[in-house]
């Protein structure tokens, strides 16, 4: 069973690989075989962690009837694909919007204010100061109701240095990122092949 | 090095196969058929009161691969229930001898998720075929009480009940003439233990890789025994307190043994040979004790709790007397050395003070008051902004520690010191001057202020360093101005090992902080003060004690009952805890028990009122007498249950989460002081409830912040539908766009437009199809073809549409081509290879790439510049735009998307929130700017109205 | 009611979001949020089975109209089918075919479908990656430090150097890595502020589908 | 000159056998090279060591013994919560820093959480475990479930926001069971101990290839003050160092690299039970350098995997450095052409 499985890794592996050389059946099938398997994968999942214990257990064990009220809002998702009932989906899906309310005040807390405030320290190095620098032109930039003209363009114009070595930066880590995911693969297959041939 | 790896994996495989070959010659083959678990007993652990069971059992063989060892368990031979597992990595296998498994302590016994009817475990193959084995692959027992009530008196059971449950779905069920209350068994979760003197039952399985069970050990049983673990004290050690020459005090200070079930009954003082001392303990009737009569000091169960204890030493006429009501001792303070001090545990056993482990304790030592730590004076506040289940015990001022130190090398040598402070809300760091000094220098070779407390400090090494110490003195101030300025010291000493100077104990008044440990105790629904933190490092200044709101509750499970269908607790019930006259409250779940026990407590209550002299005292009595009273009135108007337990479930929450504390400062070798709040005015303790908060100030920022830019929005969004005109500034993109429109008609091939890779809702999109709008007119006007393939189906209709309206507006609707702008497909890769195809069989001279994008950007872009295409791309995804600059001619960077978009077809929802971010940007602007100048000339409460986290 | 009450919903439930995050007390914290807790945990299950649904009917109309390819739609079907049943069957836990499935079926599959990337990244290096202009040139030569100061190779050329590669790839990535991408955060984080916000005051829609 | 420009005409194929050979090579042989660590790093494994009984027992009673009780009365005040927001498409990323943070708590006897709200992550997680489990338990020790760490596993994705607050209070009750359907409150790391919410799971590490990591920076961190750290691919990394430079992340394993990293300091510090300090990594002692050769067998393969592929980037980084200068010589180079040509 060890070794089918290994099999089967391996030829999925190439199959994916093959789309190097053009487009064909093999990739594709390997392609449309995850999507399923996947989602199939997910379905018991679901209904052992999610199903059993929040809707069956306490409705059928527990007795706790007040439960139907979500149970009912839950089965109104499904309606979603009904041309004429459609509308009906839009409950629960309006109750699972709510927590929007949530993200607002801390989005801004975490994503503009925190940062504010470190954008606001002590300028003791030149570093700090570089940063702050940065920061500001980098705003600039991103300011679209003056024109960037004048010493205010070439202020923003700092932005566009500071944001092109920022992203150089996000560059070189990509590289990184890439290659290593092909470092898995090509692991995989050499010590697989090491194991047969052992 | 290869070669020896080759030679390794040979090495591996001769052995794999002389393996083999051993077991094949001397041992019949282990299969997954014939496999038994050998060596299976059962032992009862000892010392432990009876309360578990260790099972152990060989391991088979690796090479079956197992996965799970299963554990069945049952009070008779026949029936065994699934109580448990071993898993273990079937690949790697067990390397020891004997896998074990602990059967003691509560675990899950029925639940809700439970089986709802008795299962035999079918894939069990039992030995004999009179042995059934019950379960599922997580349970054993099933919600059946018929099956359950067997297990009655069987173990100790304990229900934990939600606290909502508890309150409401109980009810009266009458077993042997005694009221019970009666819960449904599908809302409490039942753990069990096993109990000493029952004999059980039990089985292992194991199961292979493949989850195939094989056969089942032997039915074996054991029986926990009753065995308390009894020893003496570990440790004891005993301090003379002196001021001057005068004695204050005798402290003792011990330490039961681990897992000892026995506590300290006396302390015993002799002044006299050891040797004799020992006789005392051994003397009987006919061989009476011939020395001088010890002083006893007998130890109830608070001393017992602390540990310790502070006897008074008496002065009479010159001559100092250790004494109380059962015996005295006069002390010589010239022998004080030779002195036996012995404590002796409740089962009868004793440790000497010589015998204690640490040699440099093993007699009296002398000790100045100075050698005291420092009364640990607290004050108990309410955590701000939270919930109201935690308090906080504070009872030193704030403290900055240098908690490590490293150098840095780079252009040149500098110190790194990191730092850490403890403070607390009621007082708070506000800053504190660092001064580093050289061993033997008078000066001090660096000063700062450090007032933006960012836990580090940077410092160039002076000159003439050569690794001596440094002293570090760190004079803090706080927020509160009656607070004079105070000083702490470190030491910084260099390790040659760690190749960095470490910072020593915080000094402060000259007394190591790390020489004491800080012990809290508090009493909670009971008058005796119990243990609530160990032991606090000399460092922290304060204790935060949680008093969570209660959950779930626990009762003893006194039955299963099958005729009632209930699970049985007792229906007593803690309505309350007085803390001004230290009173419990215990009544009855139902109100009609409830109303005969109020009227014996009110009695109990009156008899004492009559005793007792104390006004105070008296009046406090009388207090709880009379809500006593109250509470009777209302049991009296024959109330239901259900009305009864809501009064009840009141009085807990409000009375049952209140604390008083006391703190000891101890070195844990007899130098301790202990501090208690000072009583009320009444005369009673001081307790301390949590305070739910109403309003976090914390998240005051944010909440303004929020409520701007949401004005912001709503304004500017309106204004953009009104069609007020709101300037944006030209974005240099948009000539590109046209330029490179212009160059498709020149050169008479189409245009790509490539409309991003998410579906419609996602800002990024929306405006790439404003976008697309613009570019398709400009394109219908040059008559120029222009190719939309979309990833998202229903993207495609409206992509269509926005084109067709183009060409409409263009005055061209004749050239519009509706397979123009078409569906590939939802996959990624499969879509970018679509995409590709295009470009490479239409030879698209402009390609545009607008929307969000994910990994597959590059494949995109590459092809279009090995086809020679000028590209245009526009993206907030700001992982891809970095590919998008180094690949494509033009690249609109994040938010100049939108802007493009919001100039190029004035979307108001896009224009209109463009503009408030803009606005609020100026405002954050501003902050930015005007808060560094003040942070940096020294003033933060700016920088501290930002919130940190 | 088709469109009003469920704008109605979300938006009186945002706000009460919105106090939440500000009203600490046990009320709010324990007594609304663990209602609501509850209830989310309830209605959750049913939400998974959407996507479910969607996927399946989709193949499920691909086989029907025949679209191309349209045979491709059985393998995934039967691959969500087989792989549900033996979920069912057999349990998810260690052992189990499903999870035989997911190390030789899903892993590789997935595992393999990124690191096709490193190869385009390779030959886009070759091909693609132009200093078509000063800024393009800037972003190359900050990329290229930041490689090689990833890599122990590049130590191992700049170590005599009086600041090693190691040390100015962290400059830039402590300094103007920094500060460019707080300036770009600012602007993300207003976006998505302003996308909720949009949401909470009503004027954003389009989440609860078209129609009316 | 010509060859240059026969070099661009270089089919793409041969670009992908270059890389190949040279990502392969390295695998089959392997080298020492040095791996050096970076703060981001270095201050979560700093913060999981902080959590640990054998520096906050540091010698209670002053008798220069740390007692087994005292490491036990140390231990269980504090945990940290593993987020595994990935599929096996990163897994090369992202797996050997997940082995190596947990083998970190393992030996450091810090216990911990490990949750996922992706289905295809749940056996990643169980992958993870068992990877470092086994071979713990080759020494003795036994690593027990529920008592050691408590697998949360699988749930619902609507139920992320809500956990994620909820276990602010109280993680029983914002999660209910565990993976194996057991009740957390049943479980001796839970009931045994004091880790009740986010004051004792101080850490939450979170793994994934998107910027989910800021979702418990925005809520947990925000409203319950807990410290995130996060793991990346490297693709997001860059856009990390604004919330690490304000601390709303105290760390960040990034990519094979920040695997690479924290495998070393787990093997120089938590296998030869220290605790870490920047100047003992500087100057290492014997026992710890053992442990750094990936050549020899000190460490089984499974814990050096991201050191293993580091080599390999180092060799495909070169060429690919290589390939942009050849290629930018040879556009110039056409340019310049073509300008004298106008």
């Amino acid at each position: 069973m060890t070794l089918i499985g290994e099999i089967i890794a391996v030829f999925l592996t190439l199959a994916i690989f093959s789309f190097l050389y053009k487009d064909n059946p093999a990739y594709r099938f390997a392609e449309y075989l995850i999507v399923g398997v996947t989602v199939g994968y997910g379905l018991p999942l679901v209904y052992k962690n999610a199903f059993q214990p929040f809707v069956l257990q306490r409705i059928f064990v527990e007795h706790k009837f007040i439960f139907l009220i979500p149970v009912f809002f839950g089965i109104l998702f499904w309606f979603r694909f009904s041309r004429n009932y459609g509308w009906l989906s839009r409950y629960p899906i309006a109750i699972s919007m709510g927590m929007v309310g949530a993200g607002v005040t801390m989005s801004m807390n975490s994503m503009v204010l925190v940062q504010v405030r470190q954008a606001m320290i002590p300028l003791e190095t030149f570093n700090i100061f570089l940063i702050f620098l940065g920061t500001i032109t980098v705003m600039f930039y991103f300011f679209f109701s003056k024109a960037h003209t004048g010493l205010y363009g070439k202020f923003s114009r700092i932005g566009i240095w500071y944001m092109m070595i920022g992203f150089g930066a996000s560059f070189g880590y990509t590289v990184m990122a890439r290659i290593s995911l092909l470092i898995g693969r090509l692991q995989f297959l050499a010590d697989t092949f090491k194991g047969w041939i052992a | 090095m290869h070669k020896n790896r080759n030679k390794s994996w040979l090495s591996v495989i001769l052995c794999l196969v002389a393996l083999n070959f051993s077991f094949s010659l001397f041992a019949e083959k282990i299969t997954v058929e014939n496999a038994k678990i050998e060596n299976f007993v059962v032992e009862d652990v000892p010392g432990d009161l009876g309360s578990g069971l260790l099972l152990k059992w060989k391991p088979l063989p690796n090479e079956l691969k197992i996965l799970e060892y299963r554990i069945y368990r049952g009070i008779t031979p026949d029936s065994l229930f699934y109580s448990g597992s071993v898993m273990l990595n079937p690949v790697v296998g067990f390397a020891g001898e004997e896998i074990s498994f602990l059967d003691s302590g509560f675990k899950p016994f029925v639940d809700k998720s439970s089986p709802g009817r008795l299962v035999v475990d079918s894939k069990v193959k039992p030995l004999d075929e009179k042995t059934f084995y019950f379960g599922t692959a997580n349970n054993g027992y099933p919600r059946d009480l018929e099956v359950l009530a067997q297990a009655n008196n069987k173990f100790s059971l304990i229900a934990q009940i939600e606290k909502g449950v508890y309150y409401s779905r109980y009810e009266e069920v009458t077993l042997d003439e005694q009221l019970f209350a009666g819960y449904p068994l599908g809302n409490v979760s039942v753990l069990a233990r096993v109990r000493s003197g029952v004999e059980y039952f039990y089985s292992v399985v194991p199961l292979n890789e493949t989850r195939k069970y094989l056969r089942p050990s032997e039915v074996v049983s054991g029986t926990p025994i009753s065995d308390p673990l009894q020893k003496p004290a570990r440790e004891l050690y005993s301090n003379l307190i002196v001021d001057g020459s005068t004695p204050i005090s005798l402290n003792f200070d011990w330490e039961n043994a681990t897992g000892s079930y026995s506590s300290q009954a006396a302390i015993y003082v002799f002044d006299d040979e050891l040797e004799v001392t020992k006789s005392y303990f051994e003397a009987t009737e006919e061989n009476p004790y011939q020395g001088k009569e010890p002083f006893i000091l007998s130890l109830d169960p608070q001393i017992n709790e602390y540990g310790k204890f502070s006897q008074p030493i008496i002065s009479e006429n010159g001559a100092y007397f250790l004494k109380n009501e059962d015996s005295q001792l006069m002390i010589d303070l010239e022998r004080i050395e030779d002195y036996q001090v012995v404590i002796q545990a409740d089962n009868g056993q004793t440790l000497f003070l010589k015998d204690t482990p640490n040699s440099r304790y093993q007699s009296i030592q002398t000790a100045s008051l100075t050698d005291l730590p420092q009364v640990p004076t607290f004050n108990v506040y309410d955590v701000p902004n939270d919930k109201g289940d935690t308090q906080i015990v504070v009872w030193e001022k704030p403290l900055v520690e240098i908690t490590k130190t490293s150098f840095h090398e780079k252009l040149g040598k500098f110190l790194i010191v990191n730092y850490d402070y403890y403070d607390y809300q009621a007082e708070t760091l506000k800053s504190f001057d660092l001064k580093l000094t050289l061993e033997g220098q008078e000066k001090p070779f660096y000063e700062t202020d450090e007032f933006y407390l960012d836990n580090v400090i940077k410092l160039a090494v002076p000159d003439d360093y050569d690794n001596n110490t440094i002293t570090a003195e760190i004079i803090i101030k706080t927020n509160n101005p009656d607070t004079e300025p105070y000083t702490l010291y470190q030491n910084l000493k260099f390790d040659k090992i760690l190749k960095a100077l470490i910072p020593s104990a915080i000094v402060k008044n000259n007394i190591a902080l790390n020489s004491f440990n800080y012990e809290v105790y508090a009493k909670e629904g009971s008058p005796q003060y119990v243990t609530v933190a160990g032991k606090v490092v000399g460092k922290m200044n304060n204790y935060s004690d949680v008093i969570s709101y209660e959950r779930f509750l626990y009762e003893s499970v006194i039955a299963f009952d099958p005729e009632s269908g209930k699970v049985l607790v007792p229906g007593d019930i803690q309505v309350w805890y007085d803390g001004k006259t230290e009173k419990s409250l215990n009544l009855s779940k139902f109100a009609s028990v409830s109303k005969e026990k109020i009227a014996t407590e009110i009695t109990t209550v009156e008899e004492e009122i009559a005793q007792i002299t104390d006004p105070k005292h008296k009046e406090r009595l009388e207090n709880y007498q009379s809500s006593l009273l109250a509470l009777q009135t209302e049991l009296n108007n024959n109330i239901s249950n259900r009305k009864w337990i809501g009064i009840v479930k009141n009085h807990r929450n409000n009375s049952l989460r209140q604390k008083s504390y006391k703190v000891f400062a101890s070195n844990n070798r007899g130098l301790f002081t202990s501090y208690e709040l000072p009583l009320n005015e009444d005369g009673s303790y001081q307790y301390f409830t949590p305070i739910s908060n109403q309003f976090d100030y914390d998240k005051l920022a944010g909440l303004l912040a929020s409520i701007i830019f949401a004005i912001l929005v709503a304004v500017y969004v309106n204004l953009a539908k009104k069609g007020v005109d709101l300037y944006i500034r030209p974005i240099a993109g948009i000539q590109e766009i046209d330029n490179a429109i212009g160059r498709a008609t020149e050169m008479g091939r189409p245009i790509l437009f490539v409309p991003g890779m998410s579906s419609i809702g996602v800002v990024a999109t929306l405006a790439a199809l404003s976008i697309l709008g613009k570019v398709a007119k400009k394109a219908a006007e040059y008559d120029t073809r222009i190719l939309v393939p979309t990833r998202d189906f229903i993207l495609m209709p409206i992509a269509q549409e926005i084109v067709k309206e183009a060409h409409i507006e263009a005055g061209r609707p004749d050239t519009f081509d509706k397979n123009s702008v078409f569906f590939i497909t939802t996959d990624q890769f499969a879509y970018v290879a679509g995409v590709n195809g295009i470009m490479i069989r239409e030879k698209t001279a402009t390609n545009f790439y607008m929307g969000s994008y994910f990994a597959e950007s590059l494949l995109m872009t590459e092809t279009g510049n090995i086809t020679g295409a000028i590209q245009i791309a526009g993206t907030d995804s700001v992982t891809q735009i970095p590919f998008f600059i180094t690949t494509c001619d033009y690249t609109l960077i994040g938010e100049e998307l939108y802007a493009a978009s919001a100039y190029m077809s004035k979307e108001p929802m896009i224009l209109g929130t463009l503009k408030a971010q803009d606005y609020f940007k100026f405002i954050i602007l501003f902050f930015i700017i005007v808060g560094t100048i003040l942070s940096t000339s020294k003033i933060t409460f700016l920088l501290d109205f930002f919130p940190e986290k | 009611m088709k469109k009003n009450i469920p704008l109605a919903i979300v938006i009186i439930l945002g706000f009460i979001f919105v106090g939440w995050t500000f009203i600490p007390a046990k009320w709010m914290q324990d007594d609304f949020y663990t209602a609501f807790l509850e209830f989310t945990k309830t209605m959750s299950p049913f939400a998974v089975f959407l996507g479910i649904y969607s996927l399946v009917s989709m193949h499920y109309n691909r086989i029907r109209r025949k679209v191309p390819k349209w045979g491709y739609s059985y393998v995934t079907l039967t691959g969500l089918v087989v792989t549900a049943t033996l979920g069912f069957v057999y349990g998810t836990q260690a052992g189990t075919p499903v999870q035989w499935i997911f190390r030789n079926f899903m892993m590789p599959i997935s595992a393999t479908m990124f690191s096709l990337l490193a190869f385009y990244m390779a030959t886009a290096a070759y091909k693609s990656f132009r200093a078509r202009s000063i800024e393009a040139t800037v972003l190359l030569v900050a990329a290229i430090i930041i490689m090689l100061g990833q890599v122990p190779l590049g130590m191992a050329i700049s170590r005599s150097w009086p600041i090693n590669i190691l040390d100015i790839s962290q400059w830039i990535m402590d300094v103007p890595n920094l500060a460019s991408k707080r300036g770009i955060l600012l602007g993300v984080g207003l976006g998505s502020v302003a996308t909720s916000l949009k949401i909470l005051l009503g004027i954003e829609r389009t989440y609860l589908g078209g129609g009316d | 000159m010509n060859f240059i420009k026969n070099l661009q005409g270089l089919d793409r194929r041969y670009v992908f056998v270059f890389i190949a050979v040279a990502i392969i090579m390295p695998l089959i042989f392997p080298f020492n090279s040095l791996t050096y660590t970076t703060t981001p790093v270095e201050n979560l494994y700093q913060l999981i060591d902080s959590y640990s009984p054998y520096v906050r027992a540091d010698d209670l009673n002053g008798d220069g013994i740390i007692s087994e009780e005292e490491a036990i009365a140390f231990k269980q005040d504090r945990a940290i919560f593993m987020d595994f927001f990935h599929d096996a498409s990163t897994m090369p990323e992202l797996f050997p820093m997940e082995v190596a943070v947990m083998r970190h708590c393992i030996y450091r006897r810090v216990p911990f959480f490990t949750f996922t709200i992706m289905e295809v992550a749940a056996p990643i997680i169980e992958e993870a475990i068992s990877v470092v489990t086994d071979e713990i338990q080759k020494t003795g020790r036994v690593i027990e479930r529920g008592k050691d760490y408590i697998n949360i596993g699988y749930k619902p994705p609507a139920l992320y926001l809500p956990i994620l607050l909820g276990m602010g209070d109280d993680i029983a009750a914002a999660v209910e069971t565990d993976t194996d359907g057991n009740r957390i409150e049943n479980l001796p790391m839970y009931r045994d101990t004091a880790i009740r919410n986010y004051t004792q799971m101080n850490l939450v590490y979170e793994t994934s290839g998107s910027d989910q990591g800021l979702s418990w920076m925005i809520y947990a961190r925000s409203r319950f003050g807990v410290n995130v750290g996060v793991g990346l691919t490297a693709v997001m990394a860059a856009d990390q160092y604004p919330y690490l430079q304000s601390g709303q992340c105290v760390g960040m394993t990034a990519g094979l690299k920040g695997a690479a990293e924290y495998e070393n300091l787990v093997d120089m510090f938590a296998m030869n039970n220290l605790t870490f300090s920047k100047g003992q990594l500087d100057n290492p002692t014997e026992a710890m350098m053992a442990n750094l050769d990936i050549t020899s067998d000190t460490v089984p393969t499974k814990f050096k995997m991201a050191r293993l592929g580091m080599n390999a980037q180092s060799v495909a980084h070169i060429l690919i450095i290589v390939f942009i200068i050849l290629g930018n010589i040879g556009y110039f180079l056409e340019k310049k052409k073509q300008n004298k040509n106008l």
